[in-house]
């Protein structure tokens, strides 16, 4: 009974996530990239083609902006670079920053969506519903990080995306999505259901190591940290933690500290209030050379 | 205006050839004879609803070839994915969403004529709020077809209209986009049975002046047995008057509505609290412009100078020159404000759009939008036909790029620079599918002005009898005092 | 494992097709479709076999020779994905982007089906009996060493095995071939260190000073290395470790330095030896080797600001131990020997060896050993080609006809070779040219042993096994393939085993006690193996010597600007597609190359003040000419090269091998002088000198950076701190 | 007593008027004045001050229309939006006052017009079928007062439409 | 006057029964208990009452013989797909049963068996692509946690199977079907499945009850707390 279902629960109805409610009890997944660690391999981009069936679009479609990579590895120069005064050479090397959704507390892309396919789990993630999206490209236009990819093109039906064999690899978990559907990173969603599934069967909540995603797996270097917020022994919590960043807040205690705190957790776009679950570390250069 | 150029001198020489009598034009400003025969105005009017000049068929052949373009495009597209229009990831709009906006406000146009003009008595409305509310109508189906073309999964579009089914899903009532179907639907409706409703009395003239066929039996079925009886007439007044406040609290709502599909967004370019006010300014500007351009072509071609005269054209002129300095102004407190603001995405699409890539678009905005409607201001102008309608399509140009340039730099600049976009241009089927929408448009309303009367005979008849009834007062008046 | 029986296609169209039948319905029919599909069924299914549910298996990574091990996963007799086994010491649970990949090679639609036996363009579908008997005919036509045999870095039984045939021929032409190795490098190590591949303890390092070596990207065990790299930073007791690239080329590494050094193509010895002596701490010959590099000759000759020279040698004063890495970018040259040499030289003064360097332990089994590819092989095979010296030529897991350099005209020294068999995946550019093709099957349908080049903490044997049932009826595995030819001479010798998998378990079980079975029974310890992936071994630890000396050292000052070809052309390695054999993979092409974020197209890299001088921006199609020959590729801006060179990537411009690398590229190994390494006679890669010209044509850069290029446009997203003013020791 | 209607066409409203103020002061028996309808092809509101405040409603109709529109447009919105698979949106509450306000807003005008619309048809008593006594006229340029009084009464009314340059009179065929 | 009146009336009634209808949770339009989906023709005609159905004390050999369900679909309990057995489990029984051995129906499975090719079997409760539902967890949570029987487990979704030879659905298995079961009270238990914390009713909105009587089945671990079950997309659209 909706209405009454209404009525009678109308206070906790009119809660305002994260910074009223706390619902993440058992689960928050979230996760943490050290860019210190991260050398821009790829790696983790390939794993994410491999783990969720994204089409491999081809040369002609990639320069019409159609790539379909839910992970990317952006590679940014220093500001400095190029321009009067600066160095000719990027002498410290470039800053690799792998972006994919950040899973955002209050996203904005969950509100301006026409047909509700994209939601806000009670574990902390950003669903997209491939089979509730009309394709009115809304929550792409509104994300800040530009990380949702509209598939232009019916892909699974499209010459040499998945050809003969090919399409034998395609992950049967994983809905193959067909033209005029919104997709984005999932944080592995499958694997986190079958890990959770496992838990409840055996009596007990997922433990840090059960589920890794496809992206943290392959690190060769291990710079990717997934786990589940609310479970303190986890190492994702420990890593928030020690960075003193927190998931509700718009702007870190640590980083109004005069002089700097000395830590290096951020997330990106954090003043635009979206609360990312993605804590990145700051990439550090050497000062002595 | 006789020292103009020679196609002003065309056009003056039509002008003199038309029914009215070249004296009593010059003579007196007025916004109509108060001469006419009722009988003459039944006739004048029937009579465009079946021999309009050959013109006619030219336009609804062309607006049909058009349209045909736009079939075909969508065809395409529906078959082989959005892709075939050349969009992607950061540009995930492109053109059908302004050309949405652009049909949206020129929506606005009728309500404003009709209902604030109404509300106001300002009785020279009178001859010209009928094919503006038809304009509003038809502008209005022609925007929701691109909701339609828009979407990636035309088929599911069922997904985001509330209604109560099977799954115990409902849409996302948060959506702008909701709002905006919504809104539309109301405005929609409203704006047709505003429509209706006005045409109901001459629907009955309609059916009591044809004899038979097809057309006698649509007006009888419509005229709802009207017979212009007082109990008729007096709820028809409340009626109309109650529609009319109805009908223009919910036309700031659509428009600004439609400004919060961009306001009520993040992005740098959309997040602006003027865009309300700025979007319903642009929606009446590019409505006046319209019927600037409905209003020659409709005297032309169904030969209406008696009744669409140059006074009441000076009329709207005047209007729409205000109405564009208002917007002059609300664009430049845009760009104010966000200069002033410290928010630097905000301000890299402002360059963007002022030195970037779309600057000639942008300039080409100002220039028609602000710069264009300048020459309004000059009394000449104000009446010469052949430069109304070169500046009046200028301004629709404007209103239609200045759509373009808040829907476009935003996508290809936002907040994000890794994905920065400026090489990616709408491909053919946009342009198709831009372009037949004005196929659409004017097959629907020159359609309209086929069936129906184009020119509220009634209205016109009250204008013609309220006039001669105020010039006899002022003559017993004039009388009494000598 | 796989039942027989099973109908593959049907059940595929059950449960593998689901996701692809969602796509094709639409995604919007909410109603139930019974009847309309068949349900996966099985004749005989083993307990572990469960519909919806992946099972994993351990092997070994074949993408390339760093022997990283795999755990597939196999879901309803289909392999989905390989994760890294956390078993392994080499790779411990991780892989790279082109190990990831190896799905794709084995799915690969361009895959060859049949031993294909071709008349000039057209080929014939033989059958595997044919085939052999095509061979044996061939053969007996020929004297032993009139056959030869080109192959990649082979190790592990199939070495042996092939050892064995070869024997069997009489021929002892065997041509190891790999076009990136390190060889010099590796010489010179042998001449430094005593050992070929040192172990290199990046993890131990306080300072990494690496020479081109991209042992992040490309360079011998990257995945290995790129754990190390991990410790490295997060440093002993808080200290991060400091990573030095010194290089003319950005690569993947030099981008993740502290200090990127651009210096002039070739004086990497001369810095090495200008660092000795700002460093004023070595003694004795080395002394007065260096004597002569002070630091303005040195800065004059490779570029570097000499103020540069003194902070390196100051941070390796202060912070011990150091590792010095010499990479393929410091080999690359005719004087590459010399410079490896100086490198290493480096590395003996500043004390590390032994501590940083560290003695390799090998497997004590030396016949399974790896046969290590390298260039030399290629001259010497063209060369006897070039003399019409072989009657029969065998050619497998190399593609000499693409990575040879032009100026070798392989191509045309190879049609004089009388037979040629290709035992290929695809119909790569050296299979077009074969006259018999034996198709094979992939690392993912077949069995065997593999032993690393690079070995980590003690030794290990890699085991390689199938993780599904053949997916074409009529390929063979090349151990089966060797088997059975090697069946053709020595019958009697080899009539136990019926295939290669019962040679290897026999092999195996052999040395069963030797492989730490002992005790166990046959079967027990076999199975373990398998499901392992990997046999650890105690192994035999070898000691360094440390006898470096700078006797002999003599290098170039750099040559005077040549007018006509004023550019050095530097062949860049990526790490997903280095020699190209994999480039049919389109995971691979469609991945960004992490500096550029070019994807599916070579490019080629000018210094932006370089570019400005000849007028060409970006997307510019440039023509680069060397005395060799000239390709054509779009110019991509690139501040990461020294402005005397360019560089163009390796691995595209496939005339042939698939639809995923066809036509997509310019092949530089084409446009290579053919200029060899004085000492080691390997091939020069880095010695070629081009021009570059505007064609006057332009195209846009297909690439994931975007309009603002590489910029962050004053947002905060990937921020830099340096260390002093962050505190990594709080961290958890 | 059997009544019967008749319809009078006046050439302008001036004699309508005129006519209807003489009828409504000749007091005639068998004839009431509420009975009196005029037909004309514009609205003369002037007519108020002959035939007297006649009940327009369509207003409340309106408001009627606009609260059911109102009312209901909020709770369907917010309960539907409190259903089983209620997911949270943005950090925003599940029911959020600023759409459900404007979808509300809305919904309040969509009623609004919709009632109206049907209370006009009532008020005005449409749809009609056309009484007997129309004349095509009364939509072009002429005037018609249509009267339904006692037979008896005719006469009378006859002569004071014709007093006023009555232009034709047509009548009920009697039954 | 009157006509306004009912019209009103009419209108009023119309816009409560929208509403009402609108607002609460619609019923999904479900086949009956009577009313059997499609009828799916099998290569073999699987007869399930002889299976599964209920012994017939009189004459054994016209009864069923009560096999549970996972006896032979015995990957339900394991994974989310129920399966079929391979057919080595059919013949591992038949084989040794020579009454039947001779019927059609067996020989045909025989034919199957001795050609090594598996039963093309069509199926029946055929969900889209895009739906995963899940047997492993309702198995685990009805039958070894709340000890229900199996056959009235796995019927709610299968229907009568015992009493049907080849197996034909008989409830809707839309998603408004499925989610009126979940919409139900699912008790909060640690071992019930639902995991503990707050998340289980949080975005059910439905405050967890102590429920004292408890339901019909009481699981042993029960702290009889009551909440919605699992209500987010992606519990079954991934």
């Amino acid at each position: 009974m909706s209405v009454s279902n209404l009525l009678e629960n109308w206070a906790q109805f009119r809660h305002f996530h994260p910074i009223d409610d706390k619902p993440h009890d058992p689960y928050k997944w979230a996760m943490s990239i050290d860019l210190d660690a991260c050398t821009g391999c790829n790696a983790c981009s390939v794993a994410c083609y491999a783990e969720n069936n994204l089409p491999v679009v081809g040369k002609e479609k990639y320069q019409h902006g159609h790539g379909m990579h839910w992970m990317r590895i952006e590679r940014y120069w220093d500001e400095g670079l190029g321009v009067a005064g600066g160095s000719d050479f990027p002498d410290h090397g470039a800053q690799f920053l792998p972006m994919m959704c950040q899973q955002c507390e209050a996203a904005p892309c969950e509100t301006v969506c026409p047909a509700a396919a994209t939601n806000h789990t009670a574990d902390g993630l950003n669903s997209q519903i491939y089979n509730r999206c009309v394709g009115s490209r809304y929550c792409s236009a509104n994300c800040p990080f530009k990380v949702r990819y509209f598939n232009w093109y019916d892909y699974p039906t499209t010459d040499n995306v998945w050809p003969a064999e090919m399409n034998q690899q395609l992950n049967p978990d994983v809905t193959v999505r067909s033209k005029g559907v919104m997709e984005k990173c999932t944080f592995c969603v499958q694997r986190l259901h079958a890990a959770k599934g496992t838990a409840k069967n055996e009596g007990r909540l997922v433990h840090d190591g059960d589920v890794q995603t496809a992206c943290q797996q392959v690190c060769p270097t291990g710079a990717i940290t997934f786990g589940n917020l609310v479970d303190h022994e986890s190492k994702v919590h420990k890593q928030w933690q020690s960075q003193q960043v927190e998931l509700d807040k718009d702007a870190q205690v640590k980083d109004q500290k005069e002089g700097g705190s000395g830590l290096r957790g951020y997330r990106i776009f954090e003043e635009l209030r979206p609360y990312p679950s993605v804590m990145y570390l700051e990439r550090v250069r050497e000062s002595a050379i | 205006m006789e020292k103009d150029t020679n196609e002003s001198a065309a056009w003056t020489k039509r002008e003199n050839e038309s029914p009215i009598p070249k004296h009593e034009r010059r003579a007196s400003e007025k916004d109509i004879r108060e001469s006419i025969a009722w009988a003459k105005i039944n006739q004048d009017v029937l009579k465009s609803m079946e021999t309009p000049r050959k013109l006619y068929w030219v336009i609804l052949f062309f607006a049909f070839a058009a349209f045909s373009v736009g079939v075909g495009c969508e065809v395409y597209q529906y078959q082989n994915g959005m892709g075939v229009s050349n969009k992607n990831n950061p540009h995930a709009w492109g053109l059908y969403i302004s050309t949405f906006i652009f049909w949206i406000g020129m929506s606005h146009s009728g309500t404003l004529l009709s209902a604030i003009l109404h509300l106001m008595h300002a009785d020279w409305r009178k001859p010209i709020f009928r094919f503006a509310e038809a304009l509003t109508t038809f502008s209005l189906m022609t925007a929701g077809l691109f909701v339609m073309v828009h979407l990636g999964r035309l088929w599911q579009f069922y997904y985001s209209v509330p209604y109560p089914d099977e799954r115990g899903l409902w849409p996302n009532f948060q959506s702008p986009l909701l709002w905006d179907a919504m809104a539309i639907f109301t405005y929609l409706s409203s704006s047709i049975l505003f429509l209706y409703i006005g045409m109901i009395p001459d629907l009955a003239i309609c059916r009591d002046h044809l004899h038979e066929g097809w057309r006698k039996n649509l007006y009888t079925w419509l005229s709802l047995g009207w017979e212009g009886t007082d109990r008729q007439w007096r709820n028809f007044r409340v009626t109309y008057l109650t529609i009319a406040c109805f009908l223009i609290p919910l036309a700031v709502s659509v428009h600004s509505i439609v400004a919060a599909d961009f306001a009520m967004s993040q992005q740098p370019g959309w997040h602006v609290t003027s865009f309300p006010a700025y979007f319903v300014a642009g929606a009446l500007y590019s409505g006046c412009s319209a019927i600037i351009t409905l209003f020659i072509i409709l005297r032309y071609v169904f030969k209406f100078e008696e009744y669409m005269t140059l006074p009441i054209l000076k009329k709207t002129v005047r209007l729409t020159f205000a109405i564009a300095m208002i917007w002059t102004y609300l664009n430049a407190v845009e760009f104010a404000s966000v200069w002033y603001s410290h928010d630097q995405a905000s301000k890299d699409v402002l360059i963007q759009k002022v030195i970037g890539p779309f600057a000639p678009f942008w300039w080409g905005m100002i220039f028609c939008g602000s710069v264009v409607p300048l020459t309004l201001a000059f009394k000449r102008f104000q009446t010469n036909i052949p430069v109304l309608f070169v500046v009046s399509l200028l301004l629709n140009l404007g209103m239609w790029l200045e759509r373009w340039m808040i829907v476009a730099p935003t996508f290809s600049h936002g907040y994000y620079p890794w994905t920065w976009d400026h090489d990616q241009w709408p491909g053919f089927v946009q342009w198709g599918m831009v372009f037949a929408s004005f196929g659409w448009f004017t097959m629907l309303f020159m359609g309209f002005c086929k069936v129906f009367p184009s020119v509220s005979m009634y209205e016109v008849k009250e204008m013609v009898y309220h006039r001669k009834l105020h010039l006899k007062k002022s003559e017993t008046a004039e009388q009494g005092a000598h | 494992m796989i039942d027989s029986g099973l109908d593959r296609r049907d059940f595929l169209k059950v449960l593998g097709w689901g996701g692809a039948a969602v796509a094709l319905s639409g995604c919007g029919n909410t109603s139930v479709e019974d009847g309309k599909e068949t349900v996966v069924s099985y004749v005989e299914a083993a307990d572990y076999v469960i519909p919806g549910i992946g099972v994993y298996y351990n092997s070994t990574c074949a993408q390339c020779d760093a022997g990283c091990s795999i755990n597939g996963r196999v879901r309803e007799g289909r392999v989905l994905k390989l994760e890294g086994n956390p078993a392994s010491a080499i790779n411990r649970g991780r892989t790279c982007g082109l190990g990831q990949a190896g799905v794709q090679h084995h799915y690969n639609p361009d895959r060859v089906r049949e031993p294909l036996l071709r008349h000039g363009d057209k080929n014939e579908v033989i059958t595997w009996d044919k085939a052999y008997a095509l061979i044996a005919e061939k053969l007996s036509g020929a004297k032993g060493d009139e056959v030869a045999f080109l192959s990649g870095g082979v190790s592990g039984h199939l070495k042996v095995l092939l050892g064995n045939y070869l024997d069997s021929i009489g021929s002892k032409n065997h041509f190891v071939y790999e076009a990136l190795a390190p060889a010099v490098v590796r010489a010179a190590n042998k001449k430094a260190y005593g050992v070929e591949m040192p172990r290199y303890n990046i993890n131990k390092a306080k300072v990494v000073l690496s020479f081109g070596a991209d042992f992040l990207g490309a360079w011998v065990s990257p995945v290995h290395f790129s754990q190390q790299y991990a410790q490295f930073r997060k440093g002993v007791d808080g200290q991060r470790g400091v990573l030095i690239q010194v290089e003319s080329k950005m690569t993947l590494t030099g981008a993740n330095a502290d200090r990127w050094i651009p210096v002039r193509p070739g004086t990497e010895g001369i810095l090495a030896l200008g660092i000795i002596n700002a460093l004023g701490t070595a003694s004795g010959d080395i002394a007065a080797a260096v004597k002569g590099y002070d630091r303005a000759r040195v800065s004059k000759e490779t570029g570097v600001p000499p103020g540069q020279i003194d902070k390196i040698a100051a941070l390796l004063k202060l912070r011990s131990p150091s590792l010095v890495l010499a990479g393929s970018a410091a080999e690359g040259y005719a004087h590459g020997s010399q410079n490896a040499a100086a490198i290493n030289l480096l590395n003996q003064v500043l004390g590390n060896v032994g501590k940083t360097v560290e003695a390799s332990t090998s497997v004590p089994f030396p016949q399974m050993a790896p046969a290590k590819g390298n260039t030399v092989a290629l001259k010497s095979l063209n060369d006897g080609l070039a003399a019409g010296k072989y009657k029969v030529l065998f050619c497998y897991a190399a593609n000499p006809v693409f990575t040879a350099p032009g100026a070798m005209k392989f191509k045309d020294h190879l049609a004089k070779a009388g037979f040629k068999v290709a035992f290929a995946h695809y119909l790569d550019e050296t299979a077009l040219q074969a006259d018999l093709v034996l198709p094979l099957d992939s690392a993912l349908e077949d069995w065997g042993t593999q032993v690393p080049e690079y070995m980590t903490e003690g030794a290990q044997i890699n085991i390689q096994q199938p993780l599904m049932e053949k997916l074409h009826a009529n390929t063979r595995g090349m151990g089966d393939i060797l088997l059975a030819l090697v069946k053709q001479r020595r019958a009697e010798e080899y009539k136990s085993f019926d295939d290669y998998y019962a040679y290897l378990r026999g092999a195996m079980l052999l040395n069963k006690n030797a492989l730490g079975g002992s005790g166990a029974d046959d079967d027990t310890f076999w199975n373990e193996t398998l499901t392992k992936g990997i046999v650890k071994l105690a192994g035999s630890a070898g000691t360094l010597s440390g006898k470096a000396s700078a006797a002999g050292l003599t290098l170039p000052v750099p040559s005077a600007a040549d007018v006509q070809y004023p550019l050095q052309l530097i062949p860049g390695v990526t790490a997903s597609l280095r020699d190209g054999r994999h480039a049919n993979q389109p995971w691979l092409q469609e991945s960004p190359d992490p500096l550029t974020t070019i994807v599916w197209d070579s490019w080629v890299e000018i210094h932006p003040k370089k570019a400005a001088e000849l007028h060409i921006t970006e997307g510019d199609i440039v023509e680069v000419t060397s005395r060799s020959g000239s390709i054509r590729a779009q110019a991509y801006l690139f501040p990461g090269i020294h402005p005397d060179a360019i560089s163009v990537p390796l691995g595209r411009g496939h005339e042939a091998l698939g639809r995923y690398a066809k036509g997509y590229g310019a092949n530089p190994f084409q446009i290579l002088d053919a200029v060899f390494d004085q000492e080691t006679g390997e091939l020069a890669m880095h010695e070629t000198r081009v021009k570059v010209s505007k064609t006057g044509q332009r195209v846009v850069v297909v690439k994931d950076e975007g309009a603002a290029g590489g910029k962050q446009m004053g947002r905060k997203i990937a921020v830099l701190v340096t260390t002093d003013e962050v505190d990594l020791s709080k961290e958890a | 007593m059997s009544q019967r209607h008749l319809l009078a066409l006046f050439n302008n409203f001036e004699d309508a008027e005129a006519a209807i103020y003489e009828l409504r002061a000749a007091d005639i028996k068998g004839f009431k004045f509420d009975d009196l309808t005029l037909k004309s092809p514009i609205e003369h509101h002037e007519v108020e001050s002959v035939l007297g405040q006649r009940s327009a409603n369509v207003q409340w109709f309106s408001l009627g229309g606009s609260l059911v529109g109102g009312l209901l447009g909020f709770f369907l919105i917010s309960g539907s939006q409190a259903n089983f698979y209620a997911q949270m949106k943005g950090g925003k509450p599940i029911v959020p006052f600023p759409p459900n306000f404007v979808l509300t807003f809305e919904m309040c005008v969509l009623g609004g017009v919709f009632i109206t619309i049907l209370g006009f048809l009532i008020c005005a008593g449409l749809p009609a079928k056309r009484s007997p006594l129309y004349n095509a006229k009364v939509s072009e340029d002429q005037i018609g007062v249509l009267v339904k009084a006692d037979e008896s009464a005719m006469p009378k009314i006859k002569g004071v439409f014709l007093n006023h340059d009555v232009l034709e009179i047509q009548e009920e065929v009697s039954k | 006057m009157h006509r306004l009146l009912r019209l009103s009336i009419l209108l009023m009634g119309l816009s409560v029964a929208v509403s009402g209808y609108a607002a609460d949770a619609p019923q999904p339009t479900l086949t009956t208990e009577d009313d059997l989906g499609p009828q799916v023709v099998q290569p073999i005609e699987f007869p399930h009452d002889r299976h599964a159905g209920l012994r017939n004390p009189g004459d054994p050999l016209k009864g069923g013989m009560e096999i549970d369900c996972m006896y032979c679909h015995t990957y339900a309990r394991r994974s989310a797909v129920a399966g079929i057995p391979p057919l080595q489990k059919c013949i591992g029984c038949h084989q040794s049963i020579e009454t039947v051995r001779n019927k059609p129906r067996i020989q045909e499975l025989f034919k199957y068996w001795d050609a090594k090719k598996p039963v093309p079997w069509k199926k029946v409760h055929d969900l889209p692509d895009f739906v995963r539902f899940n047997h492993e967890r309702h198995i685990k949570r009805f039958v070894e946690q709340q000890n229900r029987p199996t056959q009235e487990a796995c019927g709610y979704c299968h229907g009568d199977v015992k009493q049907m030879t080849v197996a034909r659905r008989s409830k809707a298995l839309s998603m408004g079907w499925c989610a009126n079961c979940h919409q139900k009270d699912h008790p909060v238990t640690a071992a019930g499945g639902t995991p503990v914390g707050n998340q289980a009713y949080w975005y059910g909105f439905q405050k967890p009850v102590a429920d004292a009587a408890g339901g019909e089945y009481k699981a042993p671990d029960t702290n009889n707390i009551k909440a919605q079950g699992p209500n987010d997309c992606w519990q079954c659209h991934k």
